[in-house]
C-alpha cells in the first residue's frame, strides 16, 4: 500500500510538471489556434536562464526565477512577432512547421552557447523532505513545491481569464477572431499577450522540471515538451482545467504502468489509454464537443 | 475532358523523376559523382516517397498524420526481418528484397486499415496527435521485441534474447533496441527510382479517377460528400491505408540500405513523422512534385552545409522558417505576385518594343 | 402548370416525425404529403426546424419518432449515403461544394454511384477507366449544359461568383439521379434577376428531369411564384399547409411571420 | 502561377545542390576541390584547411572522425572530436608520424546510421585514408559495412557492440558490450559487493541493452540474485523514482547502471532525494558523471564503475589539463578513447612504415597486421593490444572525495 502510495504520489509530481507545460499549450492553443511546437524549447531556455543566473552568477533561486521568466516572455513575444504573425491568415499548417522551425532553431542555438554537456541543475526548492509513516513514505520537497504552483497557477490563470478586461478579451478572441476585431479588440495585441502569459508559464515550468529532474541539455524540453502537448489534448485542448487533469492523470499512469505492468512500456500504454480515450470522448476529457452544424 | 491537361502535368513530373536519374548515370559514367551524393541517392528516394506517400493522406485527404514514421518503420522491420529469415531458404538478394518491399508494404498496409478504423472518426488536431501516439507505440513495440530462431522454430519474448530459451542452433535475428543487424545492402539508386516511379504512378492515377475524387469530396466538404452518396470511411480507409502501405515500402528501402537496423527515436520517431510533413507543407498540399522537390532539397541542404560546421543545423532551422514564411504568409504573397506581374509587365513592354 | 396525372403512391409520406434535442423539440409530429412531380415548399421563420426537417429526411440526424417513406418505401433511420442511393439528394444553406475541385469534378464526384470502375482498374488505368470516364465527361457536361455552367467546367469551384455556385451545387445533386430534389434556400443571397432566373431553372428542372422537389425558402415570390403546395413550420411544428394561395393568406401565417 | 514559381525555385535549388555535392570524385579528390568544396567554411576553419593543403604537398595522413555533433548524442561526439584534434595537434608539433603530419577532418551524423554514411562518404570525397568513428554504435555499424567496402581502415573510439568491428579492417578502443557486462557481474561476484542486484537500464538504447544482457548471464553464474529488472527509454528518461522503488522494495544492496552518466546523474540525485544509498555500479558510460557542470560531487561518492580511464593517473592528468585548457570543459570517458585511437594510429603507421601516397587500401592492410603487432600505453590502459578484435580489459573504480580511486 505505502508503495503504491509513493508511486501515485511520484506520478502526480510528474504529472504536474506536464500540467504546467500543457498550460502553456492550451493557452496558447485556445487563444491563438495554434500549436506551439517550440514550447518544450522555450522551457528548456528558461532553464539554461534560471541556470545562468542561480549557478554561474550565484543569484538567489527566486531572482534567477525572475530572471527566467523576463528572458522567456521576451522571447516568446519576439518569436510570435517573428515568426507567426505573418502567417496568421496562412494554413495552421505553415504555422506548426514554423513552430518546428523555432524549435530547432533554439535546440541549436543553446548547443552553441551552453555546449553539449549536460549541467547539473540546482533544485530552486530548499525544504527538507515530508517523511511520512515512519520514514515508509519520503515525499521529497521539490514535489510539493511543484503540484502547489500548479494548483496555484492554474487558478490564478482563471482568475485573470473572468476577471479581467484582457482576459475577457482573450475569450473573445479564442471564441471568434474576426468578430473581436469587430468589437475593437485588438487581435495582434491579445495574441501577444497571450504567447507571453504563455512564455513566462514556461520559465516557471522549466524551473520547477529541472529541479525534480536535474538534468538541462538543450534537449531537455523536447520530450516534456510533447508529453505535455499529448497531456493538454488529453485533457482536452483549449480547456484550463484539462490541461491540469490531463497532465495529472498522465503522469499518474506512466509511473503506475512502470511500476505495475513494464517499465520498457510506459510510454507504450500512456499513449494507447490517451487514443482510447480520444475514442470514446474525441476532443479529450473536458473538451467541448463541437458539432458541425449542417 | 482535362485529361490532357492532367497527362501534360503527370508528364512533367515523370519527366522530372527520369530526368533526375538519366543525370545521374551520365555523371556516374563521367566519374563526377561524389561519394556523398552517391550515398545520398537511395535516402532522396526514399524521403521522395515518403513524401508523395504522406501528401496523399494530408493533400488529398485532408487529414494531419504525424504517425508516418510509423508505417515505415513497420516496413522496415518486417522487410528485414523477412530477409535476414529466408537467407537459406532464397539465396537469391534480389528476389528476398522485391518480396520484402511486397512484404513491408502489406504490412504497413494492414496496420493502416487497422489503426484507420478507429483513429479515422477523429478529426483535425486530435488526429495528429492519435497517429503520434501510433507511431510512438509501434516503436516503443519494436524496441522490446526479441525474435530468434532455432532448430524447432521461432521463439519471441519481450524481455530479452535469453528468456527465448533457444538451443546452440538458434540465431536472433530482431534483438530489441539492438534491432536487426546484417540485412544486405541490396538497395541501388535505380530501384529507388524505380520504386518512386511506382509509388507516383499509383498516387497519381490514383486521384485522378473516380476514387481520387471521392477522397478529394471528403476533403472538400464531408458533409456534401456523404449527401451525395459517397462512403466517407470507406475512402478515408483507403487513402490512408495506400499511404501507409507505400511508406512500408520506403521503410523497407530504407532497411536495405543500411546494414543496422533500430527502431529509435531518430529514425522511427515523430521527429521523422514531423520532417516528412514539412517536404509535404513545402511542396504544396496536393502537389506530388512538390513533395519530391521539397524531399530533395531538404534532404540534400544539411548535407551541402557541411561546411557551415557547428552551425549547419541552425542555418538548416533559419532557411525552414524563412522558407515557410515566403512559401505560405499572406503579405510574402501579395509581394510575390507583385514582383510577378511586374516582371510579366515588362516582358510583355519588351516584346512590344521589339 | 399542376401535375397532369394523379399518381397511387406519393413519392414522399412523412408522418409524425419528431425529433428533440436536449429537452427542445426541435421538430413535433411533423407529417407531410408529396406527389410525385410536385413543386413543393417548406416555409416558416428562421428557427423553425425547416433545415432539421430536411436533416431528418437525409439521415444527417435519426428522429426520435415517425416514419419517412419515399416512394412508399420505408427509408427512416438509414444512413444519408444510403438515403441518396435511394433517391433523395440535397443542397445546403451554406453551400456546400467541394471547393477545390473544378466545376466538372463536383459533378463527376456526384456520378460515383452511377459510373463505377475499381479503383484497380482506375490506377492501372484498364480500358473501361477510359470508356467510364468518357461516359461520366459526356454526362456532366449535359448537366452543366442545363445550368449555363458548361462554359466554365474548368474553373475551380469556389472560383465561381455566388449564383452559380447555387447552380452548381443543384447540378451536383441532380447526377445523383435522385427521384426527390431537397433545396435549402436556393435563392438566398441572389438580386432579384437571379432570382427570376432560379425560379425558371427549377421549373425547367421539375420538366425535364420528371423531378418532385422541396425547398425551403424565405423568398415569397419565388415561393408563391413556383411553389403548388406549401407547409408553413413554426417552433418545430405545422402551423397549416395546403395549396399555396391558401396558405399565403392565412392570417395565422402572417402573424407567424411579423409575430404578434 | 504561384506555386510553378515556387516549383521553379525549388527545382533550381535542387539543380544547386547536385552540383555542390558533386564537388569532385572520390578517387582524385585533389586538394583544390577539397578546399572549394567547404568554401563556406567559417574563417577559422578556413585557416586550418589552408594549413593543411599545405602540408598536404609533402604528404600528409588524412583521418576523418565520424560522430554525433548536434542533437541529443552531441556530448559524445564532440568529446572525441575535441580529444582527436587535441592528439593530432600535439603530434603534429612534435614533428609528425614519420614526419609526415596528420589532417583531421571531423564531420556530424546526429546519431543517425544513414547520416552516418553520409558523413563518411563527405570524408571519402575529402580524401580520407582513415576513420576514427563512429562513435555511436548503430550508425558505427552502418559505417563499418562501407569501409569493409571500400577496404578503408576504421578505428572507432566508442563504439560497443559486438557487430561494429566484426570486420577486420575494424579495431575499437573501448570494450565490448558483453565483456563489459560479464566483467561487471564478475567484479560484484568475485568481491561479495553484493548478492541482492537491481539493474535500471535503457531499453531503447543497444548500448545499453546489449551489456545488461551479459550481465544477466554471468550474474547467474555468480550467484547474484536481480532482485528488480526496470528499464527506461531515451523518451522518458527523467524520471526515475519508480524504478529507484522498487529497486529498494526489492531488498538491492547494489544497483547496477549500465548507462550514460547523463541518466546516471539524475538516478543518483533522485536516489539521495528518497534517502535511498545502495552501492551504485556503472560501466564505463558512467564516465563523465564528475563531469557534469554543477553536479553536486558527494552525490557519486561510493559510485563504482568499469573504467578504462582514469582522470587521476599521471598520463591522464596531463591530458585532462591540456584539454579543458583547449576547450574549457573537462574530458569524457570518449574523449580518452579518441586520444588514445589517435596515438594506436601513430603507433600503427610507424611500425609499418606507412607512407601517406599509398592507396587507401593498402593502407588498410597494412594497419591491419600492424595494429595487431603493436602494443601502447594510453589512457585507457597500459600495454593495449589489439588482435583481429582485440580490446583491453575493464578496471574498477570508485568515486571518493570526487575522485577515481583505482581498485
Amino acid at each position: 500500500m505505502m508503495s503504491f502510495l509513493s508511486y501515485f504520489i511520484s506520478g502526480v509530481s510528474l504529472g504536474s510538471v506536464y500540467a504546467i507545460i500543457a498550460l502553456g499549450y492550451t493557452m496558447v492553443y485556445g487563444i491563438a489556434r495554434m500549436l506551439n511546437f517550440a514550447h518544450g524549447d522555450i522551457i528548456m531556455i528558461g532553464g539554461f536562464a534560471i541556470f545562468t543566473a542561480v549557478t554561474t552568477m550565484g543569484l538567489p533561486p527566486l531572482a534567477g526565477i525572475l530572471i527566467g521568466v523576463v528572458v522567456c516572455t521576451v522571447l516568446g513575444v519576439t518569436i510570435e512577432r517573428v515568426a507567426y504573425r505573418p502567417l496568421r491568415e496562412a494554413s495552421s499548417l505553415a504555422v506548426l512547421i514554423t513552430a518546428i522551425g523555432i524549435s530547432y532553431l533554439l535546440q541549436n542555438v543553446a548547443l552553441l552557447i551552453f555546449g553539449s554537456n549536460s549541467h547539473q541543475f540546482t533544485s530552486v526548492v530548499n525544504l527538507p523532505n515530508l517523511v511520512l509513516a515512519d520514514g515508509r513514505l519520503n515525499i521529497s520537497s521539490t514535489t510539493i513545491v511543484t503540484i502547489l504552483s500548479c494548483i496555484v497557477i492554474m487558478i490564478a490563470l482563471t482568475t485573470f481569464i473572468n476577471r479581467t478586461r484582457t482576459g475577457q478579451a482573450m475569450l473573445a478572441v479564442s471564441e471568434d477572431r474576426g468578430a473581436a476585431s469587430l468589437m475593437g479588440i485588438d487581435v495582434n495585441k491579445t495574441i501577444a499577450v497571450t504567447f507571453a502569459i504563455g512564455s513566462a508559464l514556461a520559465a516557471i515550468a522549466g524551473a520547477l522540471l529541472c529541479s525534480a529532474y536535474p538534468s538541462l541539455t538543450p534537449y531537455t524540453g523536447s520530450m516534456p515538451g510533447i508529453k505535455a502537448f499529448t497531456a493538454a489534448v488529453f485533457g482536452g485542448i483549449g480547456s484550463i482545467p484539462g490541461a491540469l487533469l490531463g497532465g495529472i492523470i498522465l503522469g499518474v499512469i506512466e509511473n503506475l504502468s512502470k511500476a505495475y505492468i513494464s517499465s520498457q512500456l510506459s510510454d507504450a500504454i500512456v499513449f494507447a489509454v490517451l487514443i482510447v480515450v480520444l475514442l470514446v470522448r474525441p476532443t479529450g476529457i473536458l473538451g467541448r464537443q463541437i458539432n458541425e452544424k449542417v | 475532358m482535362d485529361a490532357k491537361r492532367i497527362r501534360i502535368q503527370n508528364g512533367i513530373t515523370y519527366g522530372m523523376v527520369i530526368a533526375f536519374w538519366a543525370v545521374i548515370q551520365i555523371m556516374d559514367k563521367t566519374g563526377n559523382l561524389s561519394s556523398l551524393l552517391k550515398g545520398l541517392l537511395v535516402p532522396l528516394c526514399m524521403y521522395a516517397i515518403l513524401a508523395v506517400s504522406l501528401n496523399l493522406t494530408v493533400g488529398i485527404l485532408g487529414e494531419l498524420s504525424l504517425g508516418h514514421a510509423g508505417f515505415m518503420c513497420l516496413g522496415a522491420f518486417s522487410g528485414a526481418f523477412f530477409t535476414n529469415c529466408m537467407e537459406t531458404a532464397m539465396p537469391s538478394v534480389g528476389l528476398r528484397f522485391f518480396l520484402a518491399l511486397i512484404l513491408g508494404a502489406a504490412v504497413a498496409g494492414v496496420f493502416g486499415l487497422l489503426i484507420g478504423i478507429p483513429v479515422l472518426r477523429l478529426k483535425g488536431d486530435y488526429l495528429a496527435i492519435v497517429t503520434l501516439a501510433f507511431g510512438e507505440i509501434i516503436k516503443n513495440l519494436i524496441n522490446v521485441m526479441y525474435i530468434g530462431r532455432d532448430a524447432s522454430g521461432f521463439h519471441f519474448s519481450n524481455k530479452d534474447a535469453l528468456s527465448m530459451g533457444m538451443d546452440e542452433t538458434g540465431v536472433v535475428i530482431v534483438k530489441g533496441a539492438q534491432g536487426i543487424t546484417g540485412t544486405p545492402r541490396a538497395a541501388t539508386f535505380t530501384i529507388g527510382i524505380l520504386l518512386l516511379l511506382l509509388t507516383l504512378f499509383i498516387v497519381l492515377n490514383l486521384m485522378h479517377s473516380r476514387t481520387g475524387r471521392a477522397i478529394m469530396s471528403i476533403r472538400d466538404n464531408r458533409i456534401a460528400a456523404e449527401s451525395i452518396g459517397i462512403n466517407i470511411t470507406k475512402y478515408k480507409l483507403m487513402a490512408f491505408s495506400v499511404s501507409a502501405a507505400l511508406a512500408g515500402m520506403a521503410g523497407v528501402l530504407y532497411a536495405h540500405s543500411l546494414s543496422t537496423l533500430q527502431a529509435t527515436s531518430n529514425n522511427f520517431g515523430y521527429n521523422k513523422s514531423i520532417l516528412i510533413l514539412v517536404f509535404v507543407v513545402l511542396g504544396g498540399l496536393g502537389n506530388m512534385r512538390g513533395s519530391i522537390i521539397a524531399a530533395v532539397v531538404l534532404t540534400a541542404l544539411p548535407e551541402m552545409l557541411r561546411g557551415l560546421n557547428d552551425y549547419r543545423m541552425l542555418i538548416y532551422a533559419v532557411v525552414l522558417i524563412i522558407m515557410t514564411i515566403f512559401n505560405s504568409s499572406p503579405k510574402a504573397i501579395e509581394m510575390r505576385s507583385v514582383v510577378m506581374d511586374k516582371i510579366r509587365h515588362r516582358k510583355t513592354a519588351g516584346k512590344e518594343a521589339a | 402548370m399542376a401535375t397532369s396525372e394523379v399518381k397511387n403512391t406519393p413519392m414522399l409520406e412523412v408522418k409524425n416525425l419528431s425529433i428533440s434535442f436536449g429537452g427542445l423539440k426541435a421538430v413535433d409530429s411533423f407529417n407531410v404529403v408529396i406527389e410525385k412531380g410536385q413543386l413543393y415548399g417548406l416555409i416558416g421563420p428562421n428557427g423553425a426546424g425547416k433545415t432539421t426537417v430536411f436533416n431528418l429526411l437525409t439521415g444527417v440526424y435519426k428522429p426520435n419518432t415517425g416514419t419517412i417513406l419515399l416512394d412508399g418505401e420505408n427509408i427512416t433511420g438509414r444512413k444519408t449515403i444510403e438515403i441518396n442511393q435511394d433517391g433523395i439528394a440535397r443542397t445546403f444553406q451554406n453551400i456546400r461544394l467541394f471547393k477545390e475541385l473544378s466545376v466538372l469534378d463536383n459533378v463527376k464526384t456526384a456520378l460515383h454511384n452511377h459510373h463505377r470502375y475499381s479503383t484497380l482498374e482506375g490506377i492501372l488505368r484498364l480500358p473501361k477507366f477510359y470508356k467510364v470516364e468518357k461516359e461520366m465527361d459526356a454526362r456532366a457536361l449535359e448537366l452543366l449544359k442545363v445550368f449555363d455552367l458548361d462554359q466554365q467546367w474548368n474553373y475551380k469551384a469556389s472560383n465561381l461568383p455566388y449564383g452559380k455556385q447555387r447552380k452548381l451545387e443543384i447540378a451536383r445533386a441532380l447526377a445523383t439521379d435522385p427521384k426527390l430534389l431537397l433545396l435549402d434556400e436556393p435563392a438566398a443571397g441572389m438580386n432579384p434577376n437571379e432570382t427570376a432566373e432560379l425560379m425558371e431553372t427549377i421549373r425547367f428542372v421539375r420538366d425535364e428531369f420528371d423531378m418532385t422537389i422541396l425547398l425551403i425558402e424565405h423568398d415569397m415570390k419565388l415561393v408563391s411564384g413556383i411553389c403548388e403546395k406549401l407547409t408553413v413550420l413554426n417552433f418545430g411544428q405545422v402551423l397549416t399547409q395546403g395549396d399555396t394561395s391558401d396558405v399565403l393568406n392565412d392570417k395565422r401565417v402572417i402573424t407567424a411571420y411579423l409575430g404578434e | 502561377m504561384k506555386k510553378r514559381m515556387l516549383c521553379l525555385g525549388m527545382a533550381v535549388a535542387m539543380a544547386a545542390s547536385l552540383v555542390a555535392c558533386s564537388g569532385s570524385s572520390s578517387s582524385s579528390g585533389s586538394e583544390t576541390t577539397a578546399a572549394a568544396e567547404t568554401e563556406a567554411a567559417t574563417t577559422e576553419a578556413a585557416e586550418t584547411e589552408a594549413a593543411e593543403t599545405e602540408a598536404a604537398e609533402d604528404g600528409s595522413f588524412k583521418i576523418g572522425v565520424i560522430g554525433p555533433f548536434t542533437g541529443a548524442a552531441a556530448a559524445y561526439g564532440l568529446g572525441v572530436r575535441n580529444a582527436a584534434q587535441l592528439a593530432v595537434d600535439e603530434i603534429n608539433a612534435a614533428g609528425g608520424v614519420d614526419g609526415y603530419t596528420i589532417e583531421l577532418n571531423a564531420q556530424d551524423d546526429e546519431h543517425d546510421p544513414q547520416k552516418s554514411v553520409n558523413a563518411y562518404n563527405t570524408l571519402k570525397d575529402w580524401g580520407a585514408q582513415m576513420i576514427i568513428g563512429s562513435v555511436t554504435t548503430a550508425p558505427c555499424i552502418a559505417v563499418a559495412a562501407e569501409t569493409a567496402a571500400d577496404n578503408m581502415f576504421q578505428i572507432t573510439p566508442s563504439a560497443s557492440a559486438v557487430e561494429c568491428v566484426a570486420n577486420d579492417n575494424a579495431f575499437r578502443v573501448c570494450f565490448s558490450d558483453p565483456d563489459q557486462g560479464a566483467a561487471a557481474a564478475r567484479y560484484i561476484g568475485e568481491h561479495g559487493l553484493a548478492t541482492n542486484v537491481a539493474i535500471i537500464y535503457d531499453s531503447s538504447s543497444e548500448y545499453s541493452t546489449g551489456i545488461r544482457e551479459a550481465f544477466m548471464g554471468e550474474a547467474a553464474e555468480q550467484g547474484l540474485e536481480i532482485v528488480a529488472d526496470e528499464a527506461f527509454t531515451a523518451d522518458n528518461a527523467t524520471d526515475f523514482t519508480v524504478q529507484l522503488d522498487k529497486a529498494r522494495e526489492g531488498g538491492a544492496e547494489l544497483v547496477f547502471l549500465p548507462i550514460y552518466y547523463q541518466e546516471a546523474s539524475i538516478i543518483l540525485n533522485q536516489a539521495a532525494a528518497r534517502d535511498f544509498a545502495p552501492i551504485f555500479f556503472g560501466v564505463d558510460g558512467m564516465d563523465g558523471i564528475l563531469t557534469v557542470e554543477n553536479f553536486d560531487t558527494s552525490l557519486a561518492e561510493g559510485v563504482m564503475l568499469l573504467t578504462p580511464f582514469s582522470a587521476t593517473e599521471e598520463s591522464s592528468q596531463k591530458f585532462t589539463a591540456d584539454y579543458v585548457a583547449a576547450y574549457g570543459e573537462d574530458p569524457n570517458q570518449f574523449s580518452a578513447d579518441a586520444y588514445d585511437a589517435v596515438y594506436a594510429i601513430k603507433a600503427a603507421i610507424e611500425n609499418a612504415a606507412i607512407t601517406p601516397d599509398m592507396s587507401v587500401s593498402d593502407i588498410c592492410e597494412a594497419m591491419k597486421v600492424s595494429m595487431t603487432e603493436i602494443s601502447i600505453d594510453g589512457l585507457t590502459g597500459s600495454d593495449m593490444t589489439w588482435n583481429a578484435a582485440g580490446e583491453p580489459a575493464p578496471k574498477a573504480a570508485k568515486i571518493e572525495n570526487g575522485v577515481y580511486v583505482m581498485q
